[in-house]
């Protein structure tokens, strides 16, 4: 019973630590390692619902969840690091430009 | 059929990532072929009998997953396949094989899981699928291998996963409250409280950073910008809807019977009108006639969330269906008219080369095709009549005046005389004489064609309001959910 | 004491997640987030979660881990670490938000049971007996589809962004010294073993496609590591096929199902069809995350150049073939 | 109940070897002790913890599992330290941190 | 075959088709491209009067409508009113069509010009046919759309700013006037203009919202009645070509503006109603304001053009001073000026146009000579100037007149002094140039493009004197039942209202 208070709430902390640190830092790495960590927090909290009394019932829908959640973190992880490596190629930057450039289009 | 909508694009997927050879185009053809016919289908279905719901695997509620289609989903299930189809034509003449090899996989799951967004029932679900399409979004905005274009794909993917994992903390509230995931049954068993509420928060915040409204919008206009033609048309005319779409179904479905929208609804109006207007003035002054038409879509993303005071603030309000009818219009006929103006877009880039504004002179007598295109879309853009524009604008100025809410008259009034400001500015630069004759490639015949199709088709629906509005009134969301009980 | 060491797990989550934030060199984060990955398996375990605790020991510490090093290396700036960081003050807004969250949490009634009920119910016709991979595979198969699916994509975007045909990843060089290949040569087959053992447990324990397709992928990361030569000579006909493969199955599994009238993804409660479909999965998740594990890579240099060929002609669409 | 005794014994001479090699890491002053003290105290850590499982546990399946996932451990950490040493080696102007 | 369904939408059809298919013709095929124009004008000239006979005559009602779905219809119906103003345009369209033939000669983008032409003219056919609010309006917009192209025809970068200015006004009216005609809709659901007392029905609890609303409606068609304050666009339009001006001021535009106005005054509000609400007075003083304005703005002009324009600020203002004062000679004076002002005003547009095209002349203080040199023209330009004037017996003395006597009826003697002083402004800015056409010399050497039998090429001298002669006749058969004033009497005596 506790136990689920104290593992929400350490996932509610996690995942705006998380978003906190999406919004601190430039370098790329290090936001896409904030995006992980909140996805940690919002993984965390289903599996805390999903056995909120810590006995052996334990809700498999909300593991299914997670699971399928992990699988699609990872993939979005994967990509946004091969892109943040691709513009490190391009650029020689870690970081984004914040001003929207006004290159030609698609010619 | 409703199955199909999701089997046929994924099976053509498949098959171009197993067989990227010389006619890769031909499974979008065959897909474009396949999805206005089957949409048509699942219409006049829910046309006639009323919405519907299949059980996936045979699970019935609360245990398995649904797909839902009631009038709603129908409408943009078919804005969905007609501004598909016709794109997707236009890619297979505009694509070189090299890139066309990476463009068919992407955009043809991405319309499974579009199609699929628009039937979807259960919240879970509705995470994964607008993950699918997100990455497939933004694996298409940097489809062109710019600098800008890749920063500004992960700007958006970024943007985008911070709002899906919002999306799916509000999913475990909703989930630690009730027990279960499908809409419907949530659209009952929800009560107020404080859960609700955080789960309420948590879900518009994410979506609404999806849909790029006021302060999220920073990502729009780069991604939509830097992408070729046909994938800003995409992203633009069909992937905001998807998550503006859930949105509604969430606020109308879920949220609104539990009673926790009021204040929040006005909140969603401010930031649409403020949309409009910034959205609008920025378009106004961009150099580049591609981000013209992405500061546009800004702006008309703003129109869209007008929809939530006057539908979500006062129970069983009279004026909630026209305020409801008008939103969906808005929503159709944007899709058509921005994908309509970026195609028109990509064709001036071919022909010149440059989108800059400045060298668009004299392209009025020089591809008088692709300016006829920009006016008619520009028109639906700007709601003047007849067409799909002017009757979103007719149902939502109704609305706002018969709710007593008249501030929200701003937006349409304001917002509609910016965008005959930049509608205009684009036409004037394309009626002014060049100094010296630009050097002009002829655009193939197709490809001036389809932007002018999508047009047309974005006024055309102006004329025949009837059978959509009764499509959206008849077989409302609320007016499912006796049915869905048995 | 149970409560104790929740307490203990919980603390270290939260202080790791902070120095995850404020750790001033990108390597520290990063070597912070695989400690983080762990920890955070423990408290799956803690939680009675066997299969999340085991996938997040292999993706979030494992994989998760070996992309970000492997892209750290790649994007280094040598002598030019910038902490670059702006508005700290938003620390403040997201403490706000935490408390609101908290403040909604104290509400919940953690009694509900959820969908378990209905999952028992559900659990009499299905014919899988292990209730997780159930709701997977079984009464939430359409989720488990599409999310091959996004991992389907994911692999189509790096193919994108790289400008390639399959994912080839350059070859690092093979180890001078006998260690790795003594390593190798003992890993992959205890490898290969354990997720097959997983993928026969995950039908009624804790196990399945997704744990065993990890560990595979984990091999395949290991073969490149050790700049083994097999995964080079694969075909990229064979590649492609194995990355779809499970998508593919499930696909069949829907459109029968359309064919005999009844909605799509019902099937006859045959254990065969559910295996297969899970074999499969397991297989082209194992690829799948291979590939997203190396085809990050910078292509090879004759590739480069063709690469390099490929910007410059951009997207300018057939009109000039037209013409 | 002598077998519990034990195996607590056994689990908290472990807990003494981990805790060792963990202060080692951190007061060594250079890098080939630090990784003498954290393999050397982590196996024999593990091995002392691994033996006090086995005592504890009932059934022969559970025991032979404990028994590989030493050996894994063993294999994992020797080679990883024969890496790092391996780089350290070649890369010697790499000052400490 | 039901002709009271299919003639409205044949009037319609004629020019939208012809507009449409023009659109695809090859820039080249100029031949096929006038005789297309004209034969769709003659035909909807035809047509217009067949209708006018059925509808005279026989008492044919025409009407065609269907549901949009919206909770309106969409309504076409023809009334005596809606027959002034499409004969009008009708018979206007053919000349100016003839007239821009000539005027564009050689020029490019052609197909452009007509196309846009003809379906400018096909809003304004619709304008006239609306049976109720919104069908005017969605037709109102059209026009404003389809006018644009035209003014911005020359592609210069003045045409763009004209362009730019036009839009803004007429967009902006159009938004003002779209929030009118919804708020009227919410407030009173949806009512055709043959509907009565509708409003006067309603709540006397919404009469004071009933006020804004008539605000903003008149507000939002001022723009194109170009009432002052919000007549900028007009004299900045100018640059665009003479058929153009003329189709703004005669036929389309400010015309559209002005017979809206008298639409809603007549037809949505009712002037008892209107009055009552103390709606009219307002009106009318704005318009007295306007007539004055612009004509002292017109002395001001030397260009030709430019003083024609402002010229058109002061006269369009008549027809809403005559709808705004609630007497029955100055209903019939408002619209039996609309017709009038059309003519006269086309005529000098036509002759404006001649003499710049012809001599390159466009500053009044230059035409002295003129008279001889393109005599025809001349007398032309002097017959619609004098009627402009209000001088007996061109049509415009009989519209001044009507208002007079309406002003005296209704015990508002200052419109008497209004409609003396403005016909002194008229004669201070038209005679000026009359005396320099005929009695001063040029003073110097003309380019001369033109070198035929005639001072001008027949086909920018044929509409000049048609329509000239249209507004003397008018004028001297103003007693025939069928005449402008005729039917303008029948409306004014309640007939016009078909049920």
């Amino acid at each position: 019973m506790h136990g689920f208070y104290i593992y929400a709430i350490t996932a509610i902390l996690l995942f705006c630590l998380g978003l906190w640190g999406l919004a601190f830092h430039r370098n790329l790495l290090r936001k896409i390692v904030a995006l992980n960590v909140m996805a940690g927090g919002v993984f965390l909290f289903f599996i805390s619902i999903a056995n909120p009394d810590q006995s052996g019932e334990v809700d498999p829908v909300p593991q299914a969840m997670v699971l399928t959640g992990i699988v699609v973190a990872i993939s979005l992880t994967a990509f946004a690091l091969c892109l943040a490596r691709r513009i490190h190629e391009k650029t020689g930057q870690n970081e984004l430009d914040t001003s929207c450039s006004i290159e030609d289009g698609d010619g | 059929m409703e199955s199909l909508l999701v089997l046929v694009p994924l099976a053509a997927a498949m098959g171009s990532f197993l067989a990227p050879g010389r006619g890769i185009a031909s499974w979008g053809f065959l897909t474009s072929l396949a999805i206005p016919a089957l949409a048509a289908g699942t219409a006049m279905d829910v046309y006639q009998h009323g919405a519907r719901r299949i059980s996936l695997g045979g699970w019935a509620e609360p245990l398995g997953i649904h797909l839902h289609m009631d009038g709603l989903s129908v409408i943009f299930l078919i804005m969905t396949a007609l501004v598909g189809a016709l794109i997707s034509i236009y890619s297979a003449f505009f694509f070189k094989r090299d890139t066309a090899r990476h463009f068919w996989p992407l955009w043809l799951l991405m319309w499974a899981a579009l199609n699929s967004l628009f039937m979807v029932s259960d919240i879970f679900n509705a995470y994964v699928v607008l993950e699918l399409v997100t990455i497939c979004a933004a694996a298409l905005a940097v489809l062109s291998g710019k600098t800008e274009s890749l920063q500004a794909g992960l700007r958006y993917l970024m943007v985008a996963m911070a709002g899906s994992l919002a999306f799916l903390l509000g999913v475990g509230f909703l989930y630690a409250e009730t027990g279960m995931l499908d809409m419907f049954m949530l659209s009952w068993e929800l009560q107020g409280g404080p859960v609700a509420a955080a789960a309420f928060g948590l879900m518009t915040t994410g979506l609404v950073m999806k849909s790029a409204l006021l302060p999220f919008h920073f990502w729009l206009p780069p991604a939509h910008g830097e992408a070729p033609a046909p994938v800003s048309a995409l992203l633009s005319a069909l992937v905001i809807k998807g998550s503006f779409f859930l949105l509604l179904r969430l606020w109308v479905g879920v949220f609104e019977p539990a009673g926790i929208t009021s204040h929040a609804a006005y909140v969603l109006g401010c930031l649409g009108v403020l949309a409009v207007l910034w959205g609008s003035y920025q378009a106004l002054i961009q150099p580049r006639l591609k981000l013209i038409i992405a500061y546009s879509s800004v702006a008309q993303v703003g129109y869209l969330f007008l929809m939530f005071p006057l539908l979500c603030t006062v129970p069983e309000a009279p004026w909630a269906e026209k305020a409801w009818a008008g939103g969906t219009y808005q929503a159709i006929s944007h899709g058509l008219a921005k994908a309509a103006l970026f195609l028109a877009a990509g064709n001036l880039i071919l022909s010149t080369g440059t989108d800059r504004i400045h060298y668009m002179k004299n392209i009025a007598s020089r591809l008088p095709m692709t300016t006829f295109t920009l006016g008619l879309a520009g028109i639906s853009l700007m709601g003047l009549p007849p067409s799909g524009g002017f009757v979103a604008k007719w149902m939502f100025m109704q609305a706002i005046l018969e709710s007593g809410q008249w501030w929200w008259a701003v937006a349409p009034v304001l917002g509609g005389l910016l965008t005959a400001g930049y509608v205009f500015r684009i036409l004037g630069y394309a009626f002014l004489l060049a100094e010296k004759e630009p050097r002009m490639l002829p655009v193939p015949f197709v490809l001036e064609k389809i932007p002018l199709i999508l047009a047309l088709c974005s006024i055309l629906i102006g004329f025949r309001a009837e059978e959509i509005i009764f499509l959206l009134q008849e077989h409302m969301l609320w007016a499912i959910e006796v049915e869905g009980d048995s | 004491m149970a409560l104790f060491l929740d307490i203990l797990v919980a603390f270290s989550l939260v202080a790791i997640a902070w120095r995850i934030m404020r750790a001033p060199g990108h390597f520290q984060a990063v070597v912070l987030f695989i400690t983080f990955g762990l920890l955070l398996s423990l408290a799956w375990a803690r939680l009675n979660s066997p299969d999340i605790a085991l996938a997040e020991a292999a993706v979030g510490a494992g994989l998760a881990g070996v992309l970000l090093l492997d892209t750290l290396r790649a994007v280094a700036q040598p002598g030019k670490v910038k902490t670059g960081a702006h508005f700290s003050w938003l620390l403040l807004p997201c403490l706000l938000l935490a408390g609101l969250l908290t403040l909604s949490i104290i509400h919940i009634q953690p009694d509900s049971q959820g969908l378990a009920r209905a999952v028992e119910a559900g659990m009499q016709t299905t014919s899988l007996e292990y209730p997780v991979t159930a709701v997977l595979l079984d009464f939430r198969g359409y989720d488990t589809w599409l999310e091959l699916g996004v991992l389907l994509a994911a692999v189509l975007g790096l193919l994108c962004v790289r400008r390639k045909k399959s994912i080839r990843a350059p070859l690092l060089p093979a180890p001078a010294e006998p260690v790795g290949r003594w390593l190798i040569s003992i890993l992959l087959p205890l490898i290969l073993l354990v997720g097959g053992f997983l993928l026969w447990l995950g039908a009624f324990a804790p196990g399945g496609a997704f744990q065993a397709g990890v560990v595979w992928a984990a091999g395949g990361v290991l073969l490149w590591q050790a700049g083994h030569p097999s995964l080079g000579a694969l075909p990229v006909s064979l590649w492609r096929t194995g990355a779809v493969l499970g998508f593919a199955l499930f696909w069949l599994l829907a459109a029968t199902a359309l064919i005999r009238n009844e909605p799509m993804l019902t099937h006859p409660q045959a254990k065969a069809w559910i295996l297969a479909v899970e074999y499969a999965a397991a297989l082209s998740i194992a690829v799948c995350l291979t590939s997203l594990a190396i085809g990050g890579q910078k292509s090879e240099d004759r590739n480069q150049k063709s690469e390099v060929r490929d910007q410059r002609s951009g997207d300018r669409c057939q009109i000039t073939n037209n013409r | 109940m002598i077998f519990d005794i034990l195996s607590i014994l056994l689990c908290l001479a472990g807990a003494f070897f981990f805790l060792g090699g963990t202060v080692g890491l951190l007061r060594f002053p250079d890098n080939y002790s630090r990784l003498h003290a954290l393999t050397k105290a982590d196996n024999l850590g593990l091995g002392f913890i691994v033996l006090g499982l086995v005592l504890a546990s009932p059934t022969m399946p559970e025991i032979i599992k404990l028994g590989l996932i030493w050996l894994l451990a063993l294999v994992g950490s020797s080679s990883a330290c024969y890496f790092i040493g391996n780089y350290i080696y070649h890369t010697p102007s790499q000052e400490e941190e | 075959m039901n002709l009271n369904f299919w003639l409205p939408l044949l009037v319609l059809c004629s020019s939208l088709f012809a507009g449409l298919i023009i659109f695809m013709l090859d820039e080249s095929r100029s031949r096929l491209r006038t005789a297309l124009n004209l034969f769709a004008a003659a035909f909807k000239v035809v047509a217009v009067h067949y209708m006018a006979y059925r509808l005279l005559v026989h008492g044919e009602m025409h009407q065609v409508g269907f549901s949009m779905g919206l909770g309106f219809e969409f309504l076409i119906k023809v009334d005596f009113l809606s027959l002034m103003f499409l004969a009008l345009s009708s018979n206007l369209w053919l000349v100016t069509t003839l007239y821009a033939v000539g005027y564009l000669e050689g020029s490019p983008n052609r197909s452009r010009f007509f196309g846009f032409f003809s379906l400018c003219v096909t809003a304004s056919t619709g304008i006239a046919m609306a049976g109720n609010l919104i069908t005017f309006f969605i037709f109102y917009e059209f026009l404003t759309l389809t006018t644009y192209p035209l003014v911005v025809h020359r592609e210069t970068r003045q045409a763009l700013e004209a362009g730019r200015n036009y839009l803004w006004y007429t967009i902006g009216g159009g938004s003002v006037l779209f929030v009118g005609i919804v708020w009227l809709h919410v407030l009173a659901g949806p009512f055709n203009f043959t509907d009565t007392g509708v409003l006067e029905a309603l709540d006397p609890a919404h009469y004071s919202t009933l006020v804004i609303i008539f605000a903003l409606l008149i507000a939002g068609l001022g723009v194109k009645a170009a009432l002052v304050p919000l007549h900028g666009w007009l004299p900045v339009a100018m640059v665009a070509p003479a058929p153009v001006s003329a189709l703004l001021h005669a036929v389309a535009v400010v015309k559209a503006g002005a017979f809206g106005i008298v639409r809603v005054v007549f037809d949505v509000y009712d002037r008892e109603f209107a009055a009552g609400l103390g709606l009219l007075e307002p009106l009318a003083i704005v318009a007295a304001v306007t007539i004055i304005f612009g004509s002292v703005r017109a002395l001001m002009q030397t260009d030709l053009k430019k003083r024609l324009a402002y010229s058109t600020v002061s006269q369009v203002s008549y027809i809403t001073l005559g709808a705004a004062i609630l007497a029955p000679f100055s209903t019939v004076a408002a619209i039996v000026h609309l017709v009038h002002q059309g003519i006269m005003k086309i005529t000098l547009f036509f002759c404006a146009g001649n003499i710049a095209e012809t001599l390159g002349l466009h500053s009044v203080r230059d035409m002295g000579g003129v008279g001889r040199r393109m005599p025809v023209t001349a007398i032309c330009f002097t017959v619609a100037a004098f009627g402009m004037i209000g001088v007996p017996p061109v049509a415009g003395f009989v519209s001044k007149w009507y208002l007079g006597l309406g002003g005296m009826d209704a015990g508002l003697e200052w419109v008497v002094g209004i409609m003396v002083l403005s016909s002194m402004l008229n004669a201070a800015y038209f005679l000026p140039v009359v005396k320099t056409i005929w009695f001063k010399h040029a003073q110097k050497k003309w380019r001369t493009k033109h070198s035929g039998r005639f001072e001008a090429p027949l086909t920018l001298l044929l509409p000049a004197l048609a329509t000239a002669s249209m507004s003397l006749l008018a004028g001297l058969w103003a007693g025939w039942t069928w005449s402008p004033l005729g039917i303008a009497e029948q409306i004014a005596a309640g007939m016009g209202a078909l049920p």
